[in-house]
Formats: C-alpha cells, structure tokens, sequence
C-alpha cells in the first residue's frame, strides 16, 4: 500500500486516496472548436510512461482536496506533490528503466 | 515437428526420456522478415503460428524481450469463456472458444482445456437483469449461456453459499458450461512449438528499442537489443508494455497499464468444481488441476510497471471469496503475484492499423487476454498477412476512440440505480 | 384542534455492550454545521462567531462548549450543543455576511461514539490505517480518515480516549466493528 | 509415558508440563516446547507423509517453516466441535498442545501401505512435463476421463468442509524500525535500534520460541557464557524498554511498496485454555521507517539417489533436536557433508551417545579445524567421498559411499548401516524479504549465494541472510544494522562448503531419483530435461518441473534447481537467473488476511432511518449498493406481483407512503452556484427562480447520460441537488473533480447531505388532504406552492424542507425531514393516513408507477451507453450554453449516427405477458443464428393501473418505429409486442401538473 504525501495533510496511507489519472491534461478552452481527433486524444489517449509519471490524485477520505503527484511507475517511488494549478516540477524528470 | 504421443512417452521412458529434442529452437535473428511480432506471449505466439498454418507466411520473428509466456500469459487466472454481450465481443471470444476445443489436439500440445463450465452470479435485482439481457444475446449469437436459479447454482457448484442470509444473497447465475480454464504455459509453450517447427524465429532476450522507417513513412525494421532487424510489417502484441512500445515508435495510445494481482491457495484435494465469478462482490475462483484454489483479485487505481500491488486489494478479494465460501477461510494464501494489464477506455481490445503504414497493434486486453488468446491470434495473423482486418477484428479499430463507437461491456453491465 | 407538535428524535444505533475494557459508547445528539470559506473570505480572522478558524489542519479547537474542527484547507466541522444550534448558525451568518462561505447543518447526518480506555488506540487501529502513536496524533488531533470500510472523523481527546464520527447509516457497522476490536482487549 | 528416544535431560522443553496429542489415531507423548514433529522422533518414528506425484514415503526433512515432506491435516480444537481443522500444517512448525490432532495426508488407504505408491513404479513415464505429451486422444476424455483422474491424485490434504469457528483480528501500526528475526543478529539489531529510546522498534519472530539458531546451539559460548544465556539477557534487556515490541510466532510474510510490511501473529492455537473470543491470528500491517531483515538461511540438501527416505534430515536439523528438543532422531547417524557446518552436528549426536560416521565430499586439504576437532572426538571422518544412493523404504537402513578418485572416478563401494541421515550441502541466505522489497539480488560466487545487492527501499539486512555466518560476526553485523556497534567474543563457528548440484555416481543418471524439490517429486534428471527441451530461464524450468513451486516454495531447493540448470547449460549461475520471490514468505490463512471483514462486518448494511418501522411492518427488502430498501409490503399470502398490484392502484386511487431517504442529496452553495451547476447539468439553471424545482440531467465528459434527479433552488446561492441512490458518492466526487481542478475560480461549496433528510414521500390524490393539517409556515395553494416547487416550514413541529414534486404522475410531495425525527413523522403520517387507506410502498411499486408514466432510471433505463437523445431528452439539452461536461462529446460522429438504440414502449399483444427484463429484441424471430439484435427490454412490469403488461426498451431506431411489431426473447423463444411510445398511464383527476 502506497505511502502519499497529500500537500495538506501530509503522509498518509493510499486507502485514504483515489488515483485521478494522467495530470496536464488541459481540457480544451472551447471545445465545440475542437476536431474530434484532438477531443479523443483529450478523452482518451495517455502517455502511460515506465518512469516518472505526473499524475492526479484526490484525498478524499481525508481532507477533500485534489493535487497533483509525480511518481515513477517503475519503483512506484513519488518523487514529490503538488498543488492543483502549479506546473509541473522540473524534479525527476529523468525516466527510470528497470 | 517429431509429434508427442503416448506411444512415443512409453518408448522414451524405456530409454530414459533422452530422446526428447527441444521444443522450440534458439535461432539468431535473421537480416530480415516478412512479418515481426513485438512481444513473445500466447497472443503473440498465436499470431505467429497462424500467419505460418494458416497463410503461409513463414518468415516470421517473435521478438521477447525476456522469456515467451513470462507477461501475463503466466500469470493470469486462466479462464476461459465467450458470454460476451454486445455481438462484437461475443463473435471475437465465440472465435475463441471454437478453437480452443481444438487446441490441444491442433497443436499436439495438451493446454488442458477444461470445460468446466463459468458461474456467473447474481446478487441483487440489477444483476438480474443484466445477466439476463446477457444470456438472451448470447443465445440469438449462438453462444451459450443460460440462467440458473440459487437451488441450480449451488447445484453446479456445491461449496457455494445460497443462504438468504448472507449480505448479497446469490439470486441466480448464468453459466457458461463451454468456459472453463486451460494451462496457460502450455499455451505458450504450445503455440511456441508449433510455430517453430513452420520456420517462426523465436527470439527471447531480444528487447525492442526503436522503428526502423522508409522515407515515405512505412516501417522498415526495428532497432533491438541483438541489433537491427528488418521487416516489411510489424505487429506489436505487448500488453502491459504495449505503450512503452509504442512510445519508443513516436505513438501514443489510448491505453493505461495498472498491476492486476492474484494469487493460489495450498493445494488441496477436489473441492472445487467450475468455475465462479461474481462481479458485485469481485471475486473470481477455480481449482488448479494441481490442487490449488486459484482466485483473481482486482486492480490497483494507478499506471505502474512494478508487477507489484498493494496487500489491501487481496484483502478485499478474499473478504468477498470467505462470503461466498465461509468454509475457505482456514485455507492458506500460497503465492500473490502481479501483472501489468493494459486497459483501455471502453475494456476493449484494440486490434488494427496504427497511423504508420506496416505498423499493426493488438493490445488492451486489460484483465481478460488469456481467455481470447487463440482467438486474437488467428484474426491478428489474418490482418499481418493481408494488411487489412479480418470482419471480426474490423470493429476493434483505433478509431473508434474518435468516432465514439465504443464496445463498452464494462459499462453495459452499469450500476446499481 | 391537531397536536402537530409530536416529532420525537430516534438514535441511529442501539447501544451494544462491549465486554472489554475499552469501552464503545454512542454519543447523544449535539449539533454539527459543514462550515466552508476560502482563506480569503475569512480574511485572517481568527473565529468566527466563538468558532476558532485559525486552527492548524486536523487539528480541533475548543472554546467553552464550542469545538472546530479543521478537517480541510477550507472545511471545518463546528459542533456545539443540540439546543444552540440556530442562534448558532444565525450568529455564524450574520459574521460571514456578504463574503463567500458555506454553512450547512449536518446534526442528523453524522452519529459519535466515544471509544475510551487503555489500548483504545489498537482498537481503532484494527480498521483504520493512520498512525495513532502520540507523536503523530497528539490529544486535540482531529481528521478525517477511514475505519476498515466507511469514512470517519477521528478525535483524540485524551491519550486512552478518542471520539468516532460518521454518517448515520454506517453507525452500526461502525459501532459493531469497534465492538469487535474491542474483543481483543477483554 | 513411550518416548524411547527422548534424551534423560536437556533440551528447552518443559519437562514439568507433559502432554499428549493424536497422531493418525495413536497417542504421542511429549512436552511443552515440542513440536509435532520432535514428538514423533521421540516416538523413534520418521514416517510423516506421503509425496505429492509419487506417493513415496517421507520423514522430517527440517526443523523449520522450510519443512517440505512433513505435512499435517491439525485439528486444534477437537474439543470444540467443528470448524478448527485444516490441512498442510509442518510438523517442525506446530506447537505441541494437549489434545492437538493430527493426520497424514495424502495416502490411501493408510500412511504405511498406499495404493498411490504405484506411481513410484510408473514415474518413468511421470516425468517433467508428460501431461503435456498425452491425455489429448479421444478429445473429449480429458474433461471426461484424464482431468477427474489426475486431480484426485493431485492436491495435498483435505480442504476444510465447514465455515471457520475462529475469529481473526486486524491491527495497522507503525514503527521507526522492524526487526525481521530474532536470532543473533535480529536480537543484535533490535538491541542496537532501540538503545537511545528515541526510536519505536517491533521484533518478530516465526518462532515460538526467541533466539534462532541459537536455540539448536549447546556449545557455543558468546563472552564466555553460553550462548542462549546471551539470548536471554537480551531479551530481557528488550522487555525492558518501553519503545520496544516483541512478537514471538509472528512471521513477517510480505513486503509491499513504501515499507508497508505484512506479519500474521499466531495469537491462539497454542494456548491450552484459550478464551473463544480470542482472535486465532492477527495480522499487521506495519508501516516501517526502515526494516532490519535478520532472517537467516536455510541448509541445502544433498542430492543423489533416494535421498528422501525418512530419517534422512538436514544435518542442521539432527542438532535442533538433540540440542533444543533433547530428541534423537535415530541411534546410528551418517552425516554426510559438502561443508564445514555439519560437523557440530556430528558432534552433537556423538556428545548424545549416537553412534557417528561422516561422510565428507571435500578433501582432507579443504577442510579447516573442524576436520581434526571430529577426529579428535573420535567420530570416523570420510573426505574426498560421495554418497551414491540410501537403502532401506520407509526408513533408512543405510547409505552407499565411495571415494572419489581425483579424476572423479568412483572408488569402492561401502554400505555404512544406518537409521538416520543427517546431510548439509551448504548454505542458501534466506533474502525472499529483501526480494519482495524489489532489492536486487547479487550473486557471491565465493558463498555460491545470492545475496542482497541494491536496496530499493529502506531496509537492512543482517546476519546469515546478509552472507555472514560467523556467530561474533553475526552479533557485530547485527549491531552495525541497528546503528550501532560491538564486538563480542564467541566461539568460532564452523563456516564454508564446496558447491555441490548433485554428487557424483557411478548409475545411469538417467535412471537415478535423486530428489531436488522434495514435495513437489522433482528430480535431478527432470530439471535436465527440461533443460534438453529448451527451458533455459529458470522461471520456464520452474513451470515445467513445478520446481520450487510446493508449498515450502523451494526454500530447500531453489538453489539446488538453479545450479543444476546453470551447471547443465554450462553457464554462470546469475545467468541463468534467480526466481523472483513474492509473497507470501509461509503460506497465510485466508482468515487473516480477511480479519473482521466477515458475516456482519463483511460490508456495511446502510439502513434509513425509516427502515425499523418497515421492518416491523413485513416489509421485503433489497439491496441496492450498499443500501436495503423495502421493495414491497406484501399482506399476508400476497406475492409480489399482487402486493405491488394493489399499492400501485392505492397510490392512483388515494395516497402512498414511501421511504426515498436513500436518494442522493448535496447542498451548493456560494455566489457562482448557479453558474457552477450550468456547466455540471445539460439544461439551464439561470432563470430558475429560489422556491423552484428543475428536473436535471447529468453527463460524463464522454457525453453518455451519467446521472440526474431533481434539482431544488432554496435561494440564489443555494441548490438542493438530488441524485441517484447508487450515484450520490460518485456525483459528489464528479463534481468536486470539475470544481477543484478546471473551475477553481468558481466560488462554491459542495456538503453531502444525503443522511441529513430523511425523505417521506407522499404520493397520490389524498396526499394533500393527509399531509396539509401537519404542516406549518406552509401556504399550500397552487398558485404559491404548484407542482415543482419547494418550501420550508414544520412538519409535525420539526423543520423541514418540503418539495412538491412527483415520481409517479400523481400529486406528490417529498418530506425531507431531519434523520432523528423521520421515524416518529412518518408514524403520524401513516395513523392520520388510515382515514385514507394509506399504503406503505416499496421499490418495486416505485418502478411501476413511474413506468406507467414515462419517467426513466439512470443505470435500468441507461446503462452508460446512452445519450441524452436515445433517451427522448433532448429537449434538457441546452441549445445555448456555450459548454457543459459532456456538451463536445455529443457531436461526435457515431454520436449522431442513424441506428442509435432509443427509448421506446413496447406492448405485448397478449396483455397478459411479462416480458424479462433483458429480453432481446428482433424483426424475424426465424432468421438463422447469429441474429440481427435491434435491442433490448430495459424494464417490465404488470400494470394494475393500465389493466396490462408494459414494458420500456432501447430499440434501433425506435422513435421512427412506432406502432410496428417486433420479436422479443421469452425463456422458452419469442413473443410478438408492439412499439409505443414509453408512457403507458393518461393521469386522471388532479394530476401532479395541475
């Protein structure tokens, strides 16, 4: 069971948590301008990476918020959270193998 | 091909079994070929054996970058069952179930296929109506189903609890008396066998790093770990890795992988006799020919590569087999294991074109490959041989993810209003 | 002329007697208000009507027979006596006029158990997954968290005493659950 | 009481506290601190099972959780009745307890002559892998015939047949650091961890007894006292410290990500008195800052002919019983050797008046000091010599021997007589934990082990399992774990052996059973052929021979497997490559693992606070998520199409009451509320006006139906949201997911108020009549208060929110009433209401009359494939918004598509008929299979109020198709019905619009 740091609450255990998907996934400022190609990739297409991996996850037995968490999906190691609408840090950029 | 027989199990057994030869051969990889398939699981291994019986296409190669069967050909739960309910998925895994019967015999390979029947059951009124709307298309497809009462359920499955007094008490179940489980190695190990001995190039250890591509765009080869090799049409037959494939070839994909664990019991004497799945409360079990109770748990919520999930869901999972079964609980938990599955928006494969010319892809088995396995196969290897998809495969295209044409059989079965 | 008047409250659970010596009781109605405003609307202030707002995260703060309790960054469960509730939230409003916040009342939605006495805190660790040492979760800690399978809001008020809140539809499972931990201490 | 072979004195085991246990129906005496197994050596009986392909007769192996043959059907509570038995117990590992009973498994008809034991005779044709070879002729045989054969063989003990009377428990906790082991070097650690108090420090141990090998240790001393007196100041040391939790019989069996560590504790199977409401297991989940792993090693057995006979051990084994359970496993011993290790076992058993001979593959030259201290006791050493096969059946007599030239010739044979075997072919690092953890393994060459390389988490290891075996160094490295450091002095230990995969002989290898995984029947020659058939990768050797896959998980022989395969490929044994291992270390009981999560405590059973009052009156309930309902009320002998006939009808004709409290329900609040619901909600909700009701529509940003219900506006910056039953905790996540990470600019607050109301609905043309007198602060008149509106006031002296609304086409109003108060409101109703002959009604009713109507149910009438135009809504989708969660969506192309499934009626020409809910729907009933589906039956009811059947359904095209016959599916074929339109009721008299 993963050990998450929420921004507000700090670490608690991911049965407190729900996993939200990829993160910076801009949704389209006007979508009925959007071809139906980009509008599926917004819906559905996913980078799904082997290593660091920015994504969204919601506390929401615990304190309610969402935020954002880069996490290598190698080793499952968070490299770091972070508040919904900051951008995504530089920090482990780097992709892991294994 | 020197075929296995009972006859030729007595003769060896008189001389000390040293006459066996190798399965498969362990060949270098070749210049070039017709046909590459990234990814030496049994889906992968299918397509291959049925490009070289079925189309004579031979000069295949099935690139593994560790050892054939290692994904989650081996390490699934084995079942095996086509009580699909939307006619697409009901005509790739009927397709699917039609060959397995076969199976053992085609390949000269005994994958035990064991038609021991699927239990599905129903606990509440939503269920209901569900299963049935399912066994009633699957009749008008032809493929069996049919509804039981509680009294029939435990019938089929003695060990089940009926009792109206447990939290989802069992309203009734569809079975599928032509599902069943197989022996997933053999699978592999099977198609392997058969493949190599029509002139398939098994390659393990052979990781796929990059595409090869001419100038006009269609794809030429691929960059491996043993070196480049050519090819005039690839098929990326991943799984869990199908979007690090992909990725390494500039695609992105509609797909997300997440561990997917499950785990055996001790092995114990007969106990068990088909096989029960439960949706409502996410349990599914059978009993190994080994003895094992082999149960599947359910998925982990986030994208990893770690073959690892956390401790919490075999909880839930045996919580819900211990309702069922109250008399399991003094079983042990033998071995947990994880695979990575990749899912798809709508649950449902996606078998094709890609956007690069030559480039095809099969993937997004998510929690339920093994079952299709002969099935994907013999439709993958017709649309590798002839560039276009076979009628059954046509409707997994890519582009339904654009057009909203999905096959959503997870969300066909809803939720509880 | 019709008595209209004839509302009469039922609790949500029936007491069940744990024979252990950590003790598992229900706790008689009181009022609970969601009190909701961005860090901006409350504008540093520190309370709000008799209410401390400037309470760290999962923490509770008591003033007289009023508690809150900061259960998010602008989420916060204010409890006070049944009987005050309206004057109460009159107060509450009147104080937060003309700025953004929510005030909803949640005196019948959630139900509280006391759980007390040594090793109260193993009981309440059987179902929830957080770390109740001291040092982690001092006396006045106050959260939201999981018991084995509903949400609660766990309070410590005291080393060996913790209050248990959840929605009123879980009360029994959650009673019987701590009930049932409570076997291990017998 | 008969224990021949139970030394005078010695041992750990309480001689004040004797008892007995059954053994396959005969009684066993022994002590406090024994085992089962020490107890059948104390018998002077090896004989503990059978094997589990070949039936062959097997001893105890080992002393330890790693004991591969010695497997027990237990009942640990006979006295109590049923439900405390289970199979696959280790002999080594059960703690001896008066009354325990226990069986051999796996034999038939007896553990001395089973008929199965004719597979010995065909293993032959048993090899590796032969079921895949034959059984596939005729075809159907293999369901039929082979399968149902081979399982009855297979399977090892016999599965419980009755639920479980014992209770798990479940405990979360945390720590700075977890002490895996409790021998020399767990003690070491956890010493040294806890030392400055800072720290929360757990140890666990698997054994019921602290101190590791040390327990199987006489002689060694450690700062000059003997060793176990170590231990105990130790321990004592640990009991003394407050930050300090021991737990013996508590195996650590998995490590999961982020140190989340699981342990099953062992809490009441060995206690003679143990209350009934102890808890039998209680598994940890441990949190750990960092983990200290101190687990030990396992001694390898030696491979040649027949080396599975029993009395037959690992030489470390013979020690642990003569040293801790004073036992001797036999009179006259061969140890048989390829390492230094076992000479203390020589040692020992010649100290205990066991006759001795060693039998060592190694050269005089590569031996150390242990080769002359042996002598020097006057124990026949052998070096330079192999073992070529065991004699005897169900017990050793013997052991064939013969030197070995330097060439490897074998040299003449002698038989050494014998009655037990003690036999040590080195050392395997037990690093499964630091596997789990995703360490990676590095291979030593010089120890020909696997030891723990990089770390992936933070964690230790410590002791044998680290690849350090001398006793001092043990102590220091154990120290050097925790943090801390020392030095001790300690009696050298006997340490280093030559790698052996299996010993030289002289017989056609091809013919030989010389044993690699004891339970699992593997033998040298099938790892081989697997081998000769191009499984190369360990993990393929292991799924064709089943190699390491028993229940002991290869503890003993994974590396024996390993170096036969790299020896046989002729590659570095790393290439070839290490299992990776996976929870859990020991199997784990299911019960465990479930804890409390059983019977009542399974899911929670969420009630209304309605739901006493319809129980007391007979209602029929269903679950509905984790919701029960009442689904109906029938009278005494009505069914339920007869109850839900005459409830529906009361409703049309006077009035009905019905519990709706499990409806989801949020309050929104803030200045952009309404704007925050236009983009959650299809329509509009700018215009409506504080005191109104809208009906809403919900979608997923896939533009399929998601949920909906009645939206409340209580005042411009407040909304009173209603939801599905089954939708409101995923409603409020879907909204609170917009709010907080596309809109956070919005000013609005989201609080679930679902449990705060309870809801009273009165439906019907005398709901007014009934409700009006009990209400105050309310103007009922149908100008102020018409049908989709809202209003606050009292209602039997408490306040409430009342809603004039209307699921059933009738008059309606829903009573939202604190959750305390709901039950004595509802009562008053209900008695005021007799003047109208009320009826309670349940779902089911529900469902009919608003069938009858028309109205829809997210997740019966959808089923998440449906837009809002299949479902006739297109009318509450907002031309105007400029967007809305789903809006994009909906113009995709097959979104828009002719051939759409849409909402229709459908009427049976027999008016009679129920069509199934699910039924499928076709043009020609005659068409050949696979048929042309056009849709299917979404809901199905028989009407009292419409005198017929009605049904709903999403059909292709439907709209377009109205008045048409079709086909629909019946269990026995097909029935003809016509399309309607999908409202079936003309509300008569003062209908909810008036």
């Amino acid at each position: 069971m993963l050990l998450i740091r929420c921004p507000y609450c700090g670490e608690r255990p991911e049965v407190e948590f729900h996993c939200g998907g990829e993160a910076h996934i801009a949704r389209p400022e006007t979508p009925t301008e959007t071809s139906d190609a980009d509008w599926a990739g917004f819906l559905y297409y996913r980078t799904n990476p082997r290593g660091v991996h920015a994504e969204r996850w919601v506390h929401n037995h615990g304190c309610g918020r969402w935020f954002n968490a880069l996490r290598d999906t190698v080793s499952d190691r968070f490299v770091t959270t972070y508040e919904m609408g900051t951008p995504r840090p530089e920090a482990g950029s780097d992709v892991t193998r294994a | 091909m020197r075929r296995y027989s009972l006859t030729r199990l007595l003769k060896e057994a008189a001389s000390g079994h040293q006459g066996w030869g190798r399965q498969w051969r362990a060949p270098e990889p070749k210049k070039e070929y017709d046909v590459i398939i990234v990814g030496g699981g049994g889906h992968g291994l299918a397509t291959a054996y049925y490009l070289a019986s079925v189309h004579g296409v031979t000069n295949v190669a099935v690139l593994e970058k560790g050892w054939i069967g290692g994904g989650n050909t081996g390490r699934n739960t084995t079942i095996v069952r086509s009580n699909y309910l939307f006619d697409e998925s009901a005509a790739l895994y009927n397709h699917a179930v039609n060959l397995w019967e076969g199976l053992s015999q085609e390949l000269n390979y005994n994958v035990m296929f064991s038609q021991r029947g699927v239990l599905m059951l129903a606990h509440n009124h939503h269920d209901v109506i569900s299963f049935k709307r399912h066994v009633y298309a699957n009749r008008l497809n032809g493929v069996d189903n049919e509804w039981l009462s509680p009294e029939e359920c435990k019938e089929y499955c003695p060990p089940l609890s009926i009792s109206p007094d447990i939290r989802y008490p069992v309203l009734g179940g569809a079975l599928q008396r032509r599902g069943g489980t197989a022996r997933h190695d053999a699978v592999a190990w099977g198609y392997a066998r058969g493949a190599d001995a029509r002139g398939v190039d098994i390659i393990q250890n052979c990781e796929v790093t990059g595409l090869k591509r001419h100038p006009d765009g269609s794809v030429a080869g691929v960059e491996t770990t043993r070196g480049t090799i050519g090819a005039k049409r690839i098929g990326v037959v991943a799984a869990g890795n199908t979007g690090v494939v992909m990725g390494r070839f500039g695609l992105r994909m509609p797909v997300e992988s997440v561990p997917l664990q499950a785990l055996v019991s001790e092995p114990v004497k007969p106990v068990f006799p088909c096989v029960v799945m439960s949706n409502a409360v996410h349990a599914y079990i059978s009993q190994s020919d080994k003895g094992e109770l082999v149960i599947g748990a359910g998925t982990d919520q986030y994208v990893s590569y770690s073959q690892q999930g956390g401790i919490q869901i075999i909880n839930h999972t045996l919580d819900a087999i211990c309702e069922l079964f109250p008399q399991f609980t003094r079983m042990r938990m033998l071995r947990s294991w994880g695979g990575i599955v990749d899912v798809t928006p709508d649950r449902s494969p996606i078998i094709g074109k890609t956007p690069i010319e030559g480039l095809f892809v099969n993937c997004g088995w998510g929690t339920g490959g093994f079952k299709a396995t002969p099935g994907s196969g013999h439709v993958f290897a017709h649309t590798l041989a002839t560039g276009e998809p076979h009628e059954i495969n046509a409707p997994y295209s890519l582009d339904r993810f654009r057009t909203g044409r999905l096959i959503d059989e997870a969300a066909a079965a809803a939720v509880a209003h | 002329m019709l008595e209209v008047n004839v509302a009469r409250r039922t609790p949500a659970v029936a007491p069940m007697k744990a024979a252990s010596h950590v003790r598992v009781e229900p706790i008689g109605p009181e009022g609970r208000l969601s009190f909701r405003a961005k860090e901006s609307a409350l504008a540093g202030q520190s309370e709000v009507a008799g209410f401390r707002v400037d309470g760290a995260m999962n923490s509770r703060t008591v003033s007289g027979d009023r508690a809150a309790l900061r259960l998010g960054p602008d989420e916060w469960l204010f409890t006070c006596p049944a009987a005050d509730l309206e004057e109460v939230a009159e107060a509450i409003s009147t104080t937060m006029d003309n700025r953004a916040f929510s005030l909803v009342d949640v005196s019948h939605r959630d139900v509280s158990f006391l759980v007390e006495g040594e090793h109260a805190d193993f009981v309440i660790n059987a179902g929830a997954p957080i770390d109740l040492s001291l040092r982690s979760f001092p006396v006045g800690a106050a959260t939201r968290t999981i018991l084995a399978k509903s949400d609660i809001v766990l309070t410590r008020l005291a080393e060996d005493s913790f209050k248990v809140t959840c929605w009123r539809s879980f009360a029994t499972y959650v009673h019987g659950f701590l009930v049932e931990a409570a076997k291990d201490f017998a | 009481m008969n224990q021949p072979f139970r030394l005078a004195a010695g041992g750990r085991v309480d001689r004040s506290r004797p008892l007995t246990v059954t053994f396959n129906g005969r009684k066993l005496s022994g002590y406090r601190g024994d085992t089962i197994a020490s107890m059948l050596l104390a018998s002077g009986s090896h004989l503990a099972g059978r094997s589990f392909k070949y039936h062959r007769p097997r001893g105890i192996l080992s002393h330890g959780s790693d004991e591969p043959s010695a497997l027990l059907s237990v009942d640990w509570r006979a006295d109590r009745g049923p439900g405390y038995r289970d199979p696959n117990n280790r002999a080594t590992v059960v703690e001896a307890r008066e009354g325990l009973v226990a069986k051999t498994q796996n034999h038939w008809p007896s553990l001395e002559t089973d008929v199965g034991a004719v597979n010995d005779l065909l293993s032959p044709i048993f090899v590796a892998g032969f079921y895949y070879k034959t059984f596939m002729w005729p075809r159907k045989f293999w369901d039929k015939v082979y399968e149902p054969v081979i399982r009855r063989a297979a399977g090892l003990g016999e599965a419980p047949e009755v639920p479980d009377s014992d209770r798990y428990a479940n405990r979360h906790a945390h720590c700075d650091v977890l002490v895996v082991g409790a021998g020399p070097a767990g003690l070491s650690a956890a010493l040294a961890a806890s030392a400055d108090g800072s720290k929360r420090v757990i140890l666990a141990d698997e054994g019921f007894e602290l101190g590791g090998s040390l327990l199987n240790d006489a002689t060694s001393t450690i700062e000059g006292k003997p060793a176990m007196a170590w231990v105990e100041e130790t321990l004592a040391a640990l009991d003394a410290r407050e930050n300090v939790v021991v737990l013996p019989r508590t195996t650590v069996f998995g490590y999961y990500n982020h140190n989340h560590v699981a342990m099953v504790e062992r809490v009441a199977d060995h206690r003679d008195a143990a209350p009934e409401s102890l808890a039998r297991e209680r598994l940890w989940q441990v949190r750990a800052g960092e983990v200290i792993l101190a687990a030990g090693s396992h001694e390898r057995p030696l491979v040649f002919e027949n080396n599975d006979r029993p009395g037959i051990m690992l030489a470390d084994s013979v020690r642990a019983f003569i040293n801790r359970y004073a036992v001797l496993p036999g009179k006259e011993i061969v140890v048989a050797t390829s390492g230094a290790s076992a000479y203390r076992a020589a040692l020992d058993a010649k100290a205990a008046g066991m006759g001795v001979t060693l039998v060592d593959i190694r050269l005089e030259q590569d031996c150390g000091a242990e080769l002359a201290d042996a002598r020097a006791a006057g124990i026949t050493v052998k070096t330079g010599h192999t073992v070529i096969k065991s004699l005897g059946t169900k017990r050793v007599t013997g052991l064939v021997v013969a030197p070995l030239g330097n060439g490897g010739q074998i040299g003449d044979k002698t038989t050494l007589a014998c009655d037990c075997v003690g036999m040590s072919g080195g050392w395997t690092p037990s690093v499964h934990l630091f596997s789990q953890s995703r360490g990676k393994l590095a291979f030593d060459a010089e120890l020909d082990a696997f030891l723990p390389g990089q770390s992936a988490q933070a964690e230790r290891s410590a002791g044998a399992c680290h690849g350090v075996y001398d006793l001092a160094a043990v102590i220091a490295d154990g120290a050097k774990a925790g943090g801390g450091s020392v030095t001790v002095e300690a009696t050298p230990s006997y340490t280093g052996f030559q790698p052996v995969r299996v010993l030289p002989t002289d017989a056609d290898p091809s013919r030989v059973k010389a044993f690699i995984d004891f339970q699992n029947d593997v033998t040298a020659k099938d790892i081989k052929l697997a081998v000769r058939e191009g499984f190369q990768s360990i993990e393929h050797v292991k799924r064709y021979t089943t190699t390491g896959m028993a229940t002991d998980q290869g503890k003993t022989s994974n590396m024996n497997a390993l170096g036969l395969v790299a020896g046989t490929l002729g590659r570095e044994l790393p290439a070839v490559g290490t299992t990776t291992f996976r929870p859990p270390y020991t199997p784990v009981t299911f019960g465990a693992l479930v804890g409390p999560a059983r019977d009542d405590l399974f899911d929670p059973v969420r009630k209304t606070a309605i739901d006493p009052w319809a129980e007391k009156n007979g209602a029929v309930f269903e679950p509905v998520g984790l919701w029960r309902r009442a689904r109906y009320f029938p009278k005494d002998g009505e069914d339920m199409r007869a109850a839900v006939a005459r409830e529906t009808k009361a409703v049309r004709t006077s009035v009905g009451i019905f519990d709706a409290s499990t409806l989801g329900k949020i309050e929104i609040v803030g200045p952009d509320a309404a704007e925050f619901m236009n983009r959650i909600y299809t329509n509009a909700w700018t215009k409506l006006k504080p005191g109104r009701c809208r009906y809403g529509l919900m979608l997923r940003e896939d533009g399929f139906v998601y949920d909906d219900g009645v939206v409340a506006r209580l005042a411009e910056d407040r909304f009173h949201v209603t939801t599905t039953t089954g939708g409101a905790p995923r409603v409020l996540a879907h909204m609170e997911d917009y709010l907080q990470t596309e809109w956070p600019d919005l000013d609005v607050f989201l609080t679930s108020i679902t449990e705060q109301w309870a809801v009273i609905a009165l439906q019907g043309p005398n709901a007014r009549k009934l409700l009006e007198p009990f209400v105050t602060d309310v103007d009922f008149s149908d100008d102020v208060f018409p049908h989709m509106s809202v209003t606050s006031g009292f209602v039997c002296g408490v306040p409430c929110r009342l809603f004039r609304v209307s699921f059933t086409g009738e008059q309606g109003f829903e009573i939202n009433v604190p959750a305390d108060y709901a039950e004595s409101v509802w009562k008053t109703l209900y008695e005021a209401g007799q003047k109208y002959d009320i009826v309670p009604y349940g779902t089911e009713t529900m469902h009919v009359l608003r069938c009858e109507v028309g109205f829809i149910i997210v997740g019966q009438e959808t089923d998440g494939t449906a837009t809002p135009d299949d479902l006739g809504l297109s009318g509450l989708v907002s031309k105007v918004k400029p967007d809305f969660v789903g809006k994009r969506s909906l113009t995709r192309p097959d979104m828009v598509a002719s051939g759409r499934k849409q909402l229709v009626g459908l009427l049976t020409k027999n008016s009679d008929e129920v069509l199934d809910e699910g039924a499928q729907i076709v043009d020609d009933p005659a068409q050949p299979i696979p048929m042309k589906m056009l849709g299917h039956v979404t809901s199905s009811y028989a009407s009292s109020n419409c005198g017929r059947s009605i049904a709903m359904a999403m059909l292709a095209d439907g709209r377009s198709r109205i008045g048409e016959t079709v086909w629909v599916t019946t269990p026995q074929g097909f029935t003809e019905a016509t399309i309607s339109n999908a409202v079936f009721y003309d509300v008569k008299g003062e209908t909810a619009d008036a």
